[in-house]
């Protein structure tokens, strides 16, 4: 109904590839960016920017990183959170060598070294699939959360056996730390997030994403055009830590401040499998979808008891909230298995071809 | 040089110097690995007749524990005399509610999403274990519970046995585990071989029109898994229970059933023993003789590192079909 | 300016130059290829037909001479066209869905020497018939694919030519020089094209259309419609139709305005969609197929979207063409309308690729008041013209504002228009034609001694609005034997505004009463068929059904009702009608390609089911040749059922008395 | 016009030749001491009842079994084992018995991918999507569209191959390996499946493949009439052994040929 896609006629391949070939499409993102970088910060009060905002942001671009392993490569992944860990311990390590190097600069580093170890648990992947190379994963989730807690030397031995975040600044302004104000983390969140999911993008689109989607799709035809089933898969698992990594980085310095092992569970893992699997797999913008439903139902049902002036106490309003959550993820498979992006194309479609049906 | 030594020789050395310390620790992992193996017998029930990969099997063994802990006090609290009575009433009544589940499970889940990719599956028992937390702990509270291991007639206290120059302690709740988990066994792999319904079920693994020729719906068949599965859990329940106590950190130890599963193979009963065994000795020895080089607590992964390691050289399992690439 | 600068250049290649130095930069050419829209502006496309013609030259093409283009519409065949008149060579289109016998038939008559033609099809078809074209020398083909093992003595490829061209140019300046020569030498008063017209009756005549002429004919209708560089239009029509050659060739040229060619026929709609021209043309069959595309597509949509949809269509119906016209409509209404807009009209049009559109024709035939309503009510800035091709298209059109569906306009400037006695539209036109190719009989037969053309049509001058109104081929007016009038497309077109009837046929010229036969639209009736589940194999099943006779019934009786409505044409209701067991072809010579009815031929094929309307049978056998896409021959037979109407008393009486 | 057949195309030397091949799974034999041979630009068809081991001998040749004993020796390059996808950069391409498409992508992506060996541009290129990525997008869409084109799949560009009839899909299929340029083409029952008209088209595209590309063909089908329309030789197979080998006509005469196919036993 929005569209008005008479005469937007492509001359060349450039313009016939590019991110947004419809011209309200490209309308809407700017609109998008300019709310998220203008308008949010001015009228989003802490709470909102600190425990929905910046998660949200997080999340999406470990979303992305799952989705670009699980959801493009089709190689199924219970690691992310132990992978997100090593970004941020690895961070944490980078702060503590280089303290005058910007912080952006170290988290974007800390992100190769999760890479690094992503890739060595990939190796599996070249002789194993589906739940078998999930459980492999498990192997790395595990091991991984368990050297987070057993080697002391990742957080600089303290007592607490967790990771307190400094302070660091860009141009005097804290971005990190207790003095950072939530609105400054935001803003550099969001760009990062906003950078990488670019280059997401440009990467499935391209011959990498081919290739990806090649092997998810049929491995043997896959190698049979010239693809070596083995440098694709572990680049798809480097490239995938790489953004987990980047994303429990920012996770740590940007939004909790500290984290311990348990902030890297097996749980973060599922948490964000199902940000992926809900919002779609194979579709970066249901990365975000997934990362918003998945993050902002519970706070969503936390809150609703009290807008309605119910007396529950915070333990019932929790048990609630997962029994919710459980239930509303079996229900949203049901309904929509292709996920959150599925139903967000087919509005789309809808509107393009409106007024009629198809 | 040193530490070669030490990952080498050295734990060898003391298993020979103290050969009790090696049984009692073997035992150890035996038990431990049994559990490991009755939890994986529910993921396998499961996966073999509906190619579900449940990971809610873990929350289902403490849901279990804690409805029929829940359903005794609230028997007691009634005044129901006397305690034993009650006991195996509330057992009776957990067996009910499993029932139930299953029934729910395949209404509610598993026949709306009937031919959907296996991961879509595998995802909603992730949201059936959210369910079940949630639900569990809003009736009978998050706090751990003890289990009613000897109004249920559980053996309590330890038997020690002189042995290899020292003594090797059995703990006599241990045994009946050992015990209560290979009837349990036997008597699934006689379902499973002897039953008009357990070869139905076989069908179903292999094929659902299969199923159906033996005059058995699909439906029926995951009813009766998913019961079955209830009532292993319920068995694991009451063993973990009797062990340490009910709490919902139990279900972690569910995931250990995954590489139980990877070495015996997501199809095979006997696999799942097997690999059961294996898993649980394996990391106690790993724990004791080899978890201070590394600090301890390796065998927390421990097990998905053998499992691991495993996969490389079978990718199907001990006893798993072989796979075979089809052009 | 652009008009009167063209007034400057009396021939195509000469404009050609022009716009090469006005709108260098602009496009001129778009082509749908290899995925994305191709485009050449002005001086490329004036470079390469240069390369062109100096290719053919070569070759061995010559003044005065004649060369065959054959194919859809695709820019190396429009350059061809311009190419040849650059050497002063008269370019000849045939229709490219022409069967072996018509392009035979043009080609020997032409007596080209040369033949561009589009594809492998087109060079095996004329191959197939080349002992019938003597004087046929060369080919040259657009489409390399297929044709590699050819024998390649007589057979060049365009690409090839143009490259040696190229060459041969960039080699030595003189052959520059000696083209620009040949350019100039060109003459206004020069034939510039010759335009086969696919006659209603007999052979086809090629009409000989002057440089000069064409483009002054052009200048005034760019200047009538304010069309510019700016403007883009889609050129899907048969490239040998004088429709395409006038609309997008001789316009293009002088406004300067982008011709974009589709990729396919069958992807036009698409690539229409995508292009989103400023200047339409559609004759009424394609706006009517449109119109039931998209009622069926409707159908189809959620209760409360059909809701929304027929509301504010009904809303376009009360205000869309006030509002159009520039009439007083109310706040309410234009507010209602702005939503209209919003929620239907805008998207409707955007799906339809019709957004842009600032002027829309539509000519050929009569076209249905509420089909030509529909358009205009959604804010479609569609008009009606009257034209020949002995004329170069236009004599009458609507202005902006006059739009009327019973009217073709008012006569064109510089345009002179009598009506002879007997009701026959003669002109003397600026575009008039030079004569027919190698006719004289026939070019005198349509002349009157005083120097107007005959254009065969019927017509008289409305009164109040002064637009001229076509009521049928003067030839076609008959009489029935009580003596009332009979004009039979009149009917025809009554019943062909019913999205049912694809086709009709009537008859009472000289019998007792009218008797129509009907073609079903499939698209319609099947769809039709599928809501009300009526079960049919076939086409010829479909058309036998009872329940669709009945509905056709229905639709006989309304005409019926309206032809009472007017004194002159009360008696001439139908008596009798059937349904034909199978689509009207132009492969079957039943109607033309620009698909009109050859009623005398078809009276021959279908002798016994005319018999049986007027002797009283109730039903008729019947047995035809027909042709199939392969091209085999085949017979269908069937047995088809005669349905009697009663007739309305004449109502008109009181209501038009005076 | 064309002799059928294609015999008009330089019928040159051995492109590819396949010596005393033998391959068993377990104790199963499935080719049994095979040898002929392929010649540069002729369409070489592999004839046989079901379990011949035709599609075996597909696999052998580019590398997904290895055969027990034996050669392979291709462009003068005999080679016992090697990785399909060194097949791939060797210049074999292949389709499938049952279409084997990358379902989740669109037809233009499937064949897009037939292009990824002749990509080359790096990772951080391809992360920008700009300069040498961009340049090489293009230009390989580019060769795609051409290919798409010869097709005559436009329509279908953008629609996920998993939505298309089957007919398509084996021409996207075809469309893929094109897209590799390859020097040797294998067709594993191209036309399987389809009806007449699909049929005539298809032969239609796999000669027009042979002449325009000049590319070598081994094709394995079952329709006769089709093999001995295309083909310029045919080997036969049967349990695993060649029982003839040479031109349509010789083949149609040959006595053991015709048991085979009536099912005499041997």
């Amino acid at each position: 109904m929005l569209y008005r896609e008479a005469g937007q006629f492509k001359t060349s391949y450039e313009a016939d590839e590019a991110v947004f070939p419809i011209l309200q499409d490209r309308i809407g993102v700017a609109l998008i960016l300019v709310i998220g970088f203008a308008v949010v910060p001015f009228v989003s009060s802490n709470f909102i920017v600190n425990s929905v905002l910046i998660p949200v942001l997080v999340f999406s671009l470990a979303a992305i990183g799952l989705n670009l392993l699980t959801g493009y490569t089709g190689l199924l992944s219970l690691g992310t959170g132990g992978f997100m860990g090593v970004g941020a311990f690895a961070c944490y390590k980078l702060t503590t060598f280089f303290p005058d190097i910007n912080i952006v600069i170290l988290i974007l580093l800390s992100g190769f070294v999760s890479a690094a170890v992503g890739a060595v648990f990939g190796l599996p992947s070249l002789r194993i699939k589906g739940f078998y190379l999930a459980v492999a994963t498990l192997a790395a989730q595990f091991f991984l959360s368990w050297c987070f807690i057993r080697v002391p030397w990742l957080y600089n031995y303290n007592i607490s056996a967790s990771i307190e975040v400094p302070t660091r600044t860009l141009f005097g302004i804290p971005l990190t730390g207790p003095t950072a104000t939530p609105l400054m983390r935001y803003i550099i969140v969001l760009s990062i997030v906003v950078l990488m999911t670019w280059i997401a993008s440009n990467l499935i689109r391209g011959r990498l994403g081919r290739m990806w989607m090649a092997v998810r799709d049929m491995d043997i035809a896959a190698e049979l055009i010239g693809i070596k089933l083995y440098r694709t898969k572990l680049l798809a698992f480097a490239i995938s830590s790489y953004y987990c990594g980047v994303a429990g980085a920012m996770m740590v310095f940007f939004w909790l401040g500290n984290a311990e092992s348990e902030s890297f569970s097996i749980n973060q893992s599922f948490l964000i499998l199902f940000m992926v699997i809900v919002g779609g797999l194979g579709s970066l913008m249901g990365s975000f979808f997934g990362a918003a439903f998945i993050w902002g139902l519970p706070i969503i049902l936390r809150f609703t008891p009290q807008f309605f002036g119910m007396p529950l106490n915070a333990a019932t309003v929790e048990h609630l909230t997962f029994m919710i959550v459980g239930a509303l993820i079996i229900f949203f498979l049901i309904a929509e298995p292709a996920g959150l992006a599925r139903l967000w194309q087919v509005g789309k479609q809808k509107l393009r071809v409106w007024p009629f049906p198809y | 040089m040193d530490l070669l030594y030490k990952v080498f020789i050295d734990p060898f050395v003391q298993m020979g110097a103290a050969p009790d310390l090696l049984v009692q620790t073997m035992w150890e992992g035996l038990v431990a690995g049994v559990l490991y193996a009755l939890i994986a017998l529910g993921f396998v029930l499961i996966f073999k007749a509906s190619g579900v990969f449940n990971f809610a099997q873990g929350i289902m063994v403490v849901f279990a524990a804690l409805t029929l802990v829940g359903i005794y006090t609230l028997l007691r609290n009634w005044g129901l005399q006397p305690s034993n009575l009650a006991a195996f009433l509330a057992l009776g009544l957990t067996i009910g509610v499993m029932f139930v589940l299953a029934v729910g499970v395949e209404r509610l889940v598993l026949r709306p999403l009937v031919n959907q990719p296996d991961i879509i599956l595998f995802m909603a028992t992730f949201g059936l274990t959210y369910f079940l937390i949630g639900f569990g702990e809003l009736v009978f509270g998050g706090e751990p519970k003890v289990m009613i291991a000897n109004e249920l007639y559980l053996p309590k206290g330890a038997i020690d046995i002189k042995m290899l120059g020292g003594f090797v302690q059995f703990q006599k709740i241990d045994i009946a585990a050992a015990v209560i988990a290979s009837i349990m066994v036997v008597s699934l792999g006689i379902f499973f071989q002897r039953t008009r319904i357990g070869r139905a079920l076989r069908a179903v693994a292999d094929s659902h029109r299969a199923a159906l020729s033996v005059g058995i719906s699909l439906e029926q068949v995951w009813i009766i898994v998913w019961f079955a599965a209830g009532i292993v859990a319920i068995t694991t329940g009451i063993m973990w229970g009797a062990r340490s106590q009910v709490e919902f950190s139990l279900q972690i130890i569910a995931l250990k059933a995954l590489p139980v599963l990877i070495l015996g193979g997501f199809t095979s009963i006997p696999g799942a023993i097997v690999g059961g065994v294996i898993i649980g000795v394996g990391e106690k020895l790993g724990e004791f003789y080899w978890g201070p080089l590394l600090g301890s607590g390796i065998e927390s992964w421990l097990a998905y590192v053998i499992a691991l390691i495993f996969l490389l050289f079978r990718p199907q399992g001990l006893f798993g079909e072989k796979i075979i690439e089809r052009v | 300016m652009a008009p009167n600068a063209a007034a400057r250049a009396d021939t195509f290649p000469k404009l050609l130059m022009r716009n090469a130095q006005v709108f260098g930069t602009r496009p001129a050419m778009r082509h749908k290829d290899l995925g994305i829209w191709q485009t050449w502006t002005w001086a490329e496309v004036l470079d390469v037909v240069r390369a062109y013609a100096v290719g053919l030259h070569r070759l061995g093409l010559k003044r005065g001479e004649t060369i065959a283009i054959v194919g859809a519409n695709r820019p190396r065949l429009y350059w061809s066209v311009m190419a040849a008149q650059m050497l002063g060579a008269i370019p000849v289109p045939v229709y490219a869905d022409a069967v072996a016998d018509e392009l035979a038939y043009v080609l020997a008559h032409a007596d080209v020497r040369f033949a561009a033609v589009e594809d492998q099809e087109q060079v095996d078809k004329i191959q197939s018939v080349l002992e019938r074209v003597p004087k046929l020398q060369l080919m040259l083909y657009d489409e390399k694919r297929g044709l590699r093992d050819y024998d390649h003595s007589r057979l060049h490829s365009m690409e090839d030519i143009i490259e040696e061209g190229q060459k041969a140019l960039a080699g030595d300046p003189s052959v520059r020089a000696w083209l620009d020569g040949e350019i100039a030498a060109g003459r206004g008063s020069d034939p510039s094209i010759i335009l086969y017209t696919s006659g209603t009756t007999g052979a086809s005549k090629g009409v000989l259309l002057t440089g000069e002429r064409s483009i002054m004919a052009a200048s005034d209708t760019v200047a009538f419609d304010k069309l510019t560089e700016h403007d883009v239009s889609l050129a899907y029509l048969p490239l040998a139709w004088v429709g395409d050659h006038y609309l997008n060739y001789a316009q293009g040229l002088v406004s300067g305005f982008c011709t974009a060619c589709p990729e396919s026929s069958d992807t036009a709609m698409a690539d229409l969609r995508e292009i989103g021209p400023s200047f339409y043309f559609a004759p009424p069959r394609t706006l009517e197929v449109l119109l039931t595309r998209v009622t069926i597509r409707m159908e189809d949509a959620g209760f409360l979207k059909r809701k929304m949809f027929h509301y504010f269509v009904g809303v376009a119906r009360k205000y869309g063409e006030r509002i159009l016209n520039g009439q007083p409509v109310p706040l309410g209404g234009r507010l209602l309308y702005w939503l209209g807009d919003l929620l239907v009209y805008g998207p409707l049009k955007n799906v339809l690729g019709l957004s842009r559109v600032r002027v829309a024709y539509t000519a050929g035939e009569a076209i249905g008041p509420d089909l030509f309503a529909f358009y205009r009510s959604i804010g479609l800035n569609l008009k009606q013209l009257y034209g020949q091709t002995e004329a170069f298209l236009y004599l009458t059109a609507q202005p902006d504002g006059e739009i009327y569906s019973d009217t073709v306009g008012r006569t064109f400037p510089n345009v002179d228009i009598r009506i002879a006695e007997n009701g026959e539209v003669l002109f003397k036109s600026p575009g008039m034609f030079a004569g027919y190719f190698k006719d004289e009989a026939k070019t005198a037969e349509v002349m009157t001694p005083d120097g107007y053309v005959k254009t065969g049509d019927a017509g008289y001058f409305d009164e109040k609005t002064g637009h001229l109104k076509i009521i049928d081929r003067a030839k076609d007016v008959g009489r029935l034997n009580d003596g009332t009038l009979f004009p039979p497309k009149y009917i025809e077109n009554k019943l062909k505004f019913y999205p049912n009837i694809r086709e009709v046929v009537a008859y009472g010229d000289k019998r007792d009463f009218v008797a129509v036969m009907l073609n079903i639209d499939l698209t319609a009736v099947s769809s039709w068929a599928e809501r009300n589940n009526v079960v049919y194999g076939s086409y010829q099943e479909l058309a036998g059904h009872p329940l669709v006779y009945d509905m056709l019934e229905k639709h006989v009786a309304e005409v019926n009702r309206s032809l009472a409505q007017d004194k002159m044409t009360a008696g001439a209701q139908i008596k009798r009608f059937l349904i034909l067991h199978k689509e009207l072809d132009p492969d079957d010579g039943e109607i033309t390609r620009t698909l009109k009815v050859r009623r005398g031929f078809i009276e021959e094929r279908y002798a016994p089911l005319i018999k049986a309307l007027y002797d009283g049978s109730k039903e008729a056998d019947i047995s035809t040749q027909v042709t199939f896409e392969d091209g085999r021959k085949g017979a269908i037979s069937a047995r088809i059922k005669i349905r009697d109407m009663k007739t309305e008393p004449t109502t008109a009486a009181m209501g038009k008395a005076a | 016009m064309r002799a059928p057949g294609g015999t008009d195309v330089a019928v040159g030397d051995v492109l590819l030749s396949v010596e005393n091949v033998s391959l068993s799974f377990g104790g199963v034999k499935a080719i049994s001491d095979v040898s002929f041979d392929i010649r540069k630009g002729e369409i070489r068809a592999i004839i046989g009842p079901n379990g011949a081991g035709k599609t075996s001998m597909l696999n052998v040749i580019n590398g997904f079994y290895h055969p027990q004993q034996g050669r392979v020796t291709f462009k003068n390059q005999t080679r016992s084992e090697m990785r399909p996808y060194e097949a791939a950069y060797g210049g074999i391409a292949r389709t499938f018995q049952n279409v084997a498409l990358f379902r989740g992508m669109t037809a233009l992506d499937n064949i897009m991918a037939g292009r990824t060996l002749k990509m080359h541009s790096n990772l951080f290129w391809q992360m920008l999507r700009y300069g040498p990525a961009m340049r090489e997008e293009v230009e390989h869409r580019h060769r795609v569209e051409e290919i798409i084109d010869f097709l005559k799949i436009q329509e279908i560009r953008r629609v996920p191959v998993g939505r298309l009839p089957y007919g398509l899909q084996k021409r996207v299929e075809l469309g893929r390996a094109l897209a590799m340029e390859p020097d040797l083409l294998l067709l594993d029952e191209p036309m399987a499946g389809m009806n007449m008209e699909e049929k005539e088209d298809m032969s239609r595209y796999v000669l027009d493949v042979n002449d325009h590309y000049g590319t070598t063909i081994a094709l394995i089908e079952h329709d006769m009439g089709v093999v001995m329309d295309l083909s310029d030789r045919v080997v036969v197979l049967d349990h695993g052994i060649k029982i003839a080998d040479g031109t349509p006509d010789e083949i149609k005469r040959n006595q053991s040929v015709i048991d085979a196919y009536l099912g005499v036993a041997h």
